[in-house]
């Protein structure tokens, strides 16, 4: 069979050479690129999410979220006399991909702003794009730090506003003195877990109260696992779990940990990439208690939250929409740029990349946050406990808000480190030997 | 490669014991045989004699498990993989004629001279008189000389087997073992293929398996009958096909 | 602050307790008042109230504190009335016990935190251990056992000499000995007797107790302590490899189960077919289905949502790849290479198609309640869902076997693989049974959807974390041998189980994969191959 | 070199495939960085990368059409040897960041300065020397190949088999990158570059430079391959590939043919991957995901197997209509069209775009040069008949 598909290079026919390397021309050249005439009517906003791949399943719902933000503000009469257009691209959970589309949405779409991003690595492939081509990027998913870019906006959680105050909780109220920090092997986890590691040790935790657990991407096999953590529980204190286990393989892991009878009043587990999105996929009942550690639970009372339910639920004609901490991380983001681009009245990258610093925008739990000068934002921080019908119940929270931090004070490397781009205009400012440009030497 | 001392014995090809089974059956039973150098042997034998597995055991597809292989007295074959075995001088024709489909029969016969088969050697290779000489000899002897830019794929099914047959004459080996070549000829074909295969032994030794009688007799070697993996007579063919024996398992009354 | 609490508040349970034993004053105002904090919404005075409420001797407070720990409690904020909703959908007032008619509309569950449910477990613990129930006496001297309260002493001294159940005895000698190994002024001998009592029980939690009980002990007791640990560590390490085998067999089971679909299609019809995986997700996604209708429209069948899940799976998975056959492979039989290529591409679409129906998210799929939780079996766990899964697996690998050699399209599947030709000049109409084969692999792909939605995601991902796994299975195995996908699953499950304490879960997927590649050239065609000329044919 | 196979190798086809790269090569270059920026004719630069990022796709489909095309072997991780071609140039862009890093390190890159390494693993010395990583972009591929192949070739695995091994060995790598004790930077890998050779990555010139670089290293590795299958290797090769042990009778080696044009092909992969980490800007562990080698070898179904030329081509339209599908209202569906593109192909054009076009185009040339052909005929062997193939 395959004889017969495949011929000696020689047998060509010369014509049929020709022709096939002038259609390598033609496809290089008919690219779809040619330069699209942006409509002076209207603003473009870039959104720059996976919808197929093994991340739609988390991002998705951010591209519906910054459809439906966008929807509201023309709705109001857009910005600054214009309608908001959206642009939405499809980087199929594909890192390179995701630069290729950055690329795009800048040069051909001429996007004002690009809203997108979920993984640290899809933000890592863009960030030279944003930089080369100087574009505004907001990213609201919760971080491992270490980062403050002059063309990035952080809006989700740092280390600082979500792992740390968790722990705090977690030593002060609930007494933990054992440690389980298990995650999956990838950089978010890997950074979160140094800098509880250093944190707890500063409080006095010892070395062999603390078990450093890494699983692959999409573990499904949690025996062994929940298993070492029964035992590692069992040693006379009280333990809890931190986890940085990433979206896929937490249901099986919670499935395993009812099954073999953890429940949260032994070993609570508390989790930083579990959410209402996630636990959808989850039978909850034998998860009360649990918890976890966000900026935003969708079950805070309070009356902008409740329209923002409400208004999403409509526009999604899905009364059962849940909605989720980096929805509001977006929320936050696209109001501070509406804000500051009414304030400097231009979508120009420049002007509005300066004057956002300083912009304050209500958050959906009552609070206001503020843009600071390293581009991350305040914020709340929440512990809520799983309830059986797969809401969040908040039984902590901390007394203001939090400013992000984008170098931890834990880090060795990066605790003199602090990002400035209004006085300094330096994402990695040395504190100690004041200079631009990390440690220095 | 393993050399023996001295010679064990003057025979080109000598079995002696040969034991090999697959999961239990036991396809070859104690097989010993021996082929004089320059002689042609008609294998004859029913269907799950051993005959092929025999050939595999020879050419090194198949390791026995217990019995000596010898080759020109001195080289045992049981040790040895196709390639080594092939590049000392045993060439083989399979049973459905095996020729490269996709490449015209001029290329099939080029690949099958007996020249340097190393990768350096046919990348940096060039054509060279003396080989065009071989194959143009070889492509009239088969009388392919008119096809010889057609792609074997499209060969007839006679011309295949005779184009295998070429392949093996190029290969130039000193024991040629053939895989019943007549299946599905003409009376024609057949008779100018036996006339092909004496011919070739006036240089070659030969083994033949064949189910075709008539050819066999035709070809008027010694024949060798094969039952069950072992020899269960061995003679001219007049001899062997009143063999009782042979009669009952193979020939039918 | 909250430790001495707790403190104070199980003294007060317990004594409050023994006095009830003889007479049950009523106290009235304080009781209502106590109640009413329920509405606070406060933590702090939650815990107050169950204090209170749990201390009045109220024959009320039995019925609140359990209602608190199972939501069924309600307030309503604004009159400061609580009610319970009974088991029966009876709702009462709980601070008068009179039926109510319906919850006032601002009334809304009382809530807890791990704090408070530790609370409510330890009063509850504390108010049954003389409960008429034997399991639940056992329950609460269990609860007794890992809190070893001092306080608890005579009630449990009182419980045990009246105890005549075989396991309540055993787990209120276990809490005696707990609370004496803490009790400071408990004499060395009480204190070696109680060691010895641990020791015999065993496990992590008597570890636990032992450990946490070292520090400042007579020394006599401390050497005891110290050797009851050592014994029982060892005895544990002996456990954690019978643990780890059961793991491995766990793992071997959904890796068989994962595989074996495809040790028909592509070990028995050769065909390599890519899309395995999203067949496992069609299944996972049909019992989705058949839980959201009982859930809808019958509740009370849940229980059953798998055995009603399983030939529907089988069906819709089998259909849909009897489809698959008619409309792409049978074009392809012979091109290997080509199949994988075309059934990869019919894998996006399908992945991206359930994606656009059910959407990108996980699909929440329930453990009916026979699956759900476990059991101890000496020192080690064993969850039922686990546990069915094996048998499921088993049951389904028996079947196959049966199926494939004494039916009568098993005897047509066997006679098509070995000999078209032959096959078809007999009568057998090979292009319906390879249909049916492509089908029944494709089917079985569904079953092991519905087994796997009970251990992992629903979501249109599913198959392709699977799909890896289980052609390593079928190549390691052997291809076109049932016995030896089944080796393979179980050997790659159990190596990998005992792989992972040692080098962690992803070097030891790594280590895996090395030896199968390592394998494979030591034997090309896998742990059962077959041999002789026909495989060449 | 025996200048015999660069002529043999020269039809006049493949120097007109050659002279239209070449041409693109200088051109694209040129217009980009010479024209007035928004004129007519300026390739901007975006579309210059995005072009180089097909061109190094196209040298992958090369590497894999040799030896599936002319082989017979499918291999389903020979991005693995891409990837690994690009992580040896990445690890040489990322020491020439030096204390550029947000952290400063002189030495270390920053996914180490922040997960505490405190001193540069021995496998990261060298790379800071460009020579010795250009050789490590051929050697590690290479060395990976070599014994991958020595293993599975010696002890006869084909087929299926092979495939589904080469999957595995991909997918451990994959595993073991996104280690991050690994110390290659995990799931992140590695990026931020910013100079190569001391030109910004980032600057047009450079950029231009790369894709001309690009062409060039496309343009040699099809010379390469023409060079091999035009020889009487590349006649054992199809001989292994159509009737593998027949081949063994004849007296050839057939593990090492095998394993000379699998190494090779693994040495070409990783220069693809080597030159497509500085015009991506990124390398990460998702380049060793077993479906994206999947995609590769679509590519070279889609362009049409054992002519090289269609494998280049094939490379250029798929991921063309990747990019294409992927904006815009259809980009919900580019998963439904690459799926029915991977059957349709496999289906309908199962010799993919070249391969069809010659069966529709020989049979009609086969007439018109009948005539011809006789005179043609006592050099056969090198210019072999194409008349009987109408089939």
């Amino acid at each position: 069979m395959i004889t017969q598909l495949t011929h000696d290079i020689a047998r060509l026919s010369r014509r049929g050479w020709l022709a096939a390397a002038a259609g390598l021309v033609l496809g290089l050249a008919s690219s779809p690129f040619s330069p699209a005439k942006a409509a002076d009517d209207t603003i473009k906003v870039g959104v720059l999410h996976s919808l197929s791949g093994t991340m739609a399943i988390s991002e998705t719902t951010l591209k519906d979220t910054i459809l439906f933000l966008i929807d509201e503000q023309n709705k109001k009469g857009g910005v600054l006399g214009k309608k908001l257009e959206a642009v939405v691209v499809d980087p199929a959970s594909n890192w390179p991909l995701f630069a290729e589309k950055a690329r795009e949405l800048i040069t051909k779409d001429k996007v004002a702003v690009v809203f997108g991003c979920w993984t640290s690595v899809s933000r890592k492939s863009v960030l030279p794009v944003f930089k080369e081509l100087n574009n505004i990027l907001f990213y609201p998913v919760q971080y491992e730090g270490e980062e403050s870019e002059r063309n990035v906006f952080y809006t989700g959680a740092a280390p600082n506003q979500q792992a740390i105050p968790a722990v705090d909780y977690l030593m002060k109220d609930e007494k933990v003195k054992r440690w389980v920090l298990a995650g999956t092997d990838y950089v978010y986890p890997r950074t979160t877990n140094k800098i509880l590691e250093a944190y707890l040790k500063s409080k006095g935790v010892k070395q062999e109260d603390i078990m450093i657990n890494y699983t692959p991407f999409g573990h499904s096999d949690w025996q062994t696992i929940v298993a070492d953590i029964k035992k590692f529980g069992s040693a006379g204190k009280k333990t809890a779990v931190v986890s940085t286990i990433n979206g896929d393989a937490n249901v099986p892991f919670y499935k395993e940990l009812g099954n073999q009878g953890i429940k949260a009043t032994d070993i609570p587990v508390v989790a930083f990439s579990v959410g209402e999105e996630e636990l959808a996929g989850i039978d909850t009942k034998p998860l009360v208690g649990h918890l976890a550690a966000w900026n935003y639970f969708e079950s805070i009372k309070t009356p902008a939250n409740e329209k923002f339910i409400k208004d999403w639920q409509a526009y999604t004609k899905n009364p059962k929409r849940v909605t989720n901490d980096p929805m509001e991380a977006y929320y936050i983001g696209f109001n501070m740029w509406v804000k500051a681009v009414e304030k400097v009245k231009s979508t120009d990258p420049d002007k509005v990349i300066d004057a956002l610093p300083g912009i304050e925008a209500p958050n959906l739990t009552g609070g206001v946050s503020k843009m600071l000068p390293n581009h991350h934002i305040t914020k709340p921080v929440f512990i809520g406990e799983i309830k059986g019908n797969g809401q969040f119940d908040v039984v902590w929270k901390t007394p203001g808000l939090v400013a992000g931090d984008a170098w931890s004070k834990e880090l060795e490397g990066s605790r003199d480190l602090i990002g400035d781009w209004v006085g300094k205009k330096c994402g990695n400012w040395n504190t100690k030997t004041n200079k631009c440009g990390g440690q220095g030497s | 490669m393993n050399v023996m001392d001295t010679r064990a014995t003057s025979a080109m090809l000598y079995l002696d014991g040969v034991h090999v089974s697959f999961d239990g059956f036991h396809a070859i039973n104690n097989l010993s045989l021996a082929l004089e150098p320059g002689e042609m042997r008609a294998i004859i034998g029913p269907n799950g004699a051993g005959k092929t597995t025999m050939m595999d055991i020879i050419t090194g597809k198949t390791k026995p498990d217990e019995g000596t292989v010898l080759f020109d007295g001195v080289t045992d074959l049981t040790r040895l993989d196709e390639t080594r075995i092939a590049e000392l001088g045993i060439g083989r024709k399979f049973q459905k004629p095996t020729v490269f489909e996709s490449q015209t029969v001029q290329d099939n016969l080029l690949l099958a001279l007996n020249v340097d088969h190393s990768v350096r050697g046919t990348l940096f290779w060039r054509e060279s008189r003396a080989e065009t000489e071989r194959i143009q000899k070889v492509l009239e002897t088969i009388r392919l000389t008119d096809a010889r830019n057609r792609l074997a794929g499209s060969l007839s099914h006679g011309q295949k087997q005779w184009l295998e047959i070429g392949m093996l004459l190029a290969q130039d080996p000193k024991l040629l073992l053939v895989d019943e070549p007549v299946a599905g000829m003409t009376d024609v074909e057949t008779h100018q293929t036996a006339e092909l295969l004496k011919e070739i032994n006036k240089d070659h030794t030969i083994m033949v398996v064949e189910h075709d009688m008539t050819f066999v007799r035709e070809l008027g070697v010694k024949v060798t009958c094969l039952h069950e993996g072992t020899v269960l007579a061995e003679g001219s063919i007049d001899q062997v096909s009143s063999n009782e024996r042979v009669v009952e398992v193979y020939l039918g009354r | 602050m909250f430790g001495y609490f707790l403190e104070r508040f199980r003294a007060l349970v317990l004594s409050v307790l023994l006095i009830a034993c003889f007479a049950l004053p009523a106290f009235a105002g304080p009781f209502e008042d106590a109640v009413a904090k329920f509405a606070n919404d406060e933590f702090s005075d939650t815990a107050e109230a169950i204090e209170a409420v749990a201390s009045s001797g109220n024959p009320l407070a039995f019925p609140i504190i359990s209602a608190l720990q199972e939501e069924r409690l309600s307030a309503d904020p604004e009159s400061k009335k609580v009610f319970i909703t009974q088991a029966d959908g009876k709702i009462i007032d709980a601070a008068t016990g009179a039926v109510v008619d319906k919850l006032p509309d601002n009334a809304a569950s009382v809530r807890l935190n791990n704090r408070l449910r530790r609370t409510v477990e330890a009063a509850l613990g504390s108010l049954t251990l003389l409960s008429p129930d034997p399991a639940k006496r056992v329950a609460a001297a269990q609860s007794v056992f890992k809190s070893h309260d001092e306080n608890a002493l005579p009630v449990v001294e009182g419980a045990l000499a009246k105890e005549t159940d075989k396991a309540a005895k055993q787990a209120f000698t276990e809490a005696r000995a707990a609370i004496i190994l803490f009790k400071s002024d408990a004499s060395d001998n009480d204190k070696l007797d109680a060691v010895a009592v641990i020791k015999a029980r065993g496990d992590q939690e008597a570890l636990a107790l032992l450990t946490s009980a070292g520090s400042d002990q007579p020394p006599l007791v401390a050497q005891a302590i110290t050797g009851a640990i050592s014994s029982i560590q060892s005895n544990l390490a002996m456990w954690s490899a019978v643990q780890n085998a059961w793991y491995g067999l766990s793992l071997g089971s959904v890796l068989l189960l994962a595989a074996i679909g495809l040790a028909i299609t592509f070990g028995v019809m050769g065909v390599i077919n890519m899309a395995h995986g999203e067949m496992v997700m069609i299944g996972a996604y049909t019992t989705f289905v058949v839980q959201e209708v009982i859930r809808t429209r019958y509740p009370g069948l849940f229980d059953y949502s798998l055995l009603i899940a399983v030939p529907l799976a089988f069906l819709v998975a089998g259909g849909i790849g009897v489809a698959i056959e008619r409309s792409i492979i049978r074009f392809l039989y012979g091109r290997p290479l080509e199949t994988l290529l075309a059934t990869w591409g019919l894998s996006l679409v399908l992945q991206q198609a359930v994606r656009t129906m059910f959407g990108p998210t996980n699909r929440e799929v329930g453990n009916p309640s026979w699956m759900s939780g476990a059991f101890e079996l000496g020192q080690i766990t064993i969850t039922y869902n686990r546990l069915w899964i094996l048998c499921f697996t088993l049951a389904v690998f028996v079947i196959l076997l049966a199926m494939l050699g004494y039916t009568a399209l098993g005897l047509e599947m066997r006679a098509v693989t070995q000999n078209r030709r032959m096959a078809a000049s007999m009568g057998i109409a090979t292009s319906r049974v390879d249909a049916l084969t492509f089908g029944l692999g494709s089917g079985i792909a569904g079953i092991a959807g519905v087994a796997l939605s009970q251990i992992d995601n629903v979501s249109p991902n599913l198959g392709q974390s699977y799909i890896i796994d289980s052609f390593m299975v079928v190549v390691f195995g052997g291809v076109g041998n049932l016995w030896g996908t089944l080796v393979g699953a179980f050997t790659l499950g159990i190596a990998n189980k005992f792989l992972e304490p040692v080098a962690g879960a992803v070097l030891g997927k790594i280590a895996i994969l090395v030896l199968i590649i390592l394998f494979i050239q030591k034997r090309p065609r896998g742990l059962f191959a077959l041999k002789g000329r026909a495989v060449e044919a | 070199m025996s200048a015999h196979i660069l002529t043999r190798s020269l039809d006049r086809a493949a120097t007109a495939f050659i002279l239209i790269v070449a041409a693109v090569g200088i051109l694209v270059p040129l217009s980009n960085l010479l024209l007035p920026q928004g004129s007519f004719l300026q390739v901007p630069t975006y579309l210059v990368a995005l072009w180089g990022k097909y061109v190094c796709y196209a040298i992958l489909a090369l590497s894999i059409d040799l030896i599936w095309g002319y082989c017979g072997i499918l291999s389903l991780g020979h991005g693995a040897f891409f990837a690994l071609g690009g992580y040896a140039m990445g690890m040489y862009l990322m020491r020439q960041i030096g204390s550029r890093g947000v952290y400063g390190n002189p030495i270390l890159p920053d996914f180490m300065v922040f997960l505490n390494w405190d001193k540069l693993p021995w496998y990261w010395y060298g790379f800071d020397m460009f020579p010795f990583a250009a050789l490590m972009v051929l050697v590690v591929p290479g060395l990976l190949a070599f014994c991958f192949g020595w293993l599975a070739f010696r002890s006869r695995v084909t087929g299926v088999y092979l495939s589904i091994i080469t999957q595995a060995m991909t997918y451990a790598l994959l595993l073991a990158f996104f280690r991050n004790d690994f110390g290659f930077g995990g799931n992140n890998g590695l990026t931020d570059f910013k100079d190569i050779l001391g030109f910004n990555v980032q600057a047009d010139g450079t950029r231009a430079a790369l894709f001309a670089l690009s062409c060039l290293a496309l343009i040699i590795g099809f010379l390469i391959c023409r060079a091999i299958v035009t020889s009487k290797l590349g006649k054992v090769l199809i001989a292994v590939r159509d009737a593998e042990s027949r081949t063994r009778f004849l007296g050839y080696r057939v593990e090492s043919y095998k394993l000379f044009v699998f190494t090779l092909s693994a040495c070409m992969a990783g220069v693809a991957g080597a030159l497509y980490v500085p015009q991506v800007g990124i390398i990460n562990p998702s380049e060793f995901a077993p479906g994206n080698s999947i995609e590769a070898v679509i590519w070279v179904a889609v362009g049409g197997r054992g002519t090289l030329v269609g494998a280049a081509l094939g490379a250029v339209v798929v991921n063309y209509a990747k990019t294409f599908f992927t904006s815009g209202p259809l980009a919900p569906y580019w998963l439904f069209m690459l799926g029915a593109l991977f059957i349709l192909v496999t289906l309908l054009l199962p010799k993919g775009i070249v391969g069809t076009f010659n069966s529709w185009w020989e049979p009609w040339r086969a007439q018109r040069v009948a005539a011809v052909e006789s005179a043609a005929r006592e050099d056969g062997i090198s210019e072999p008949n194409s008349a009987e193939q109408a089939q």
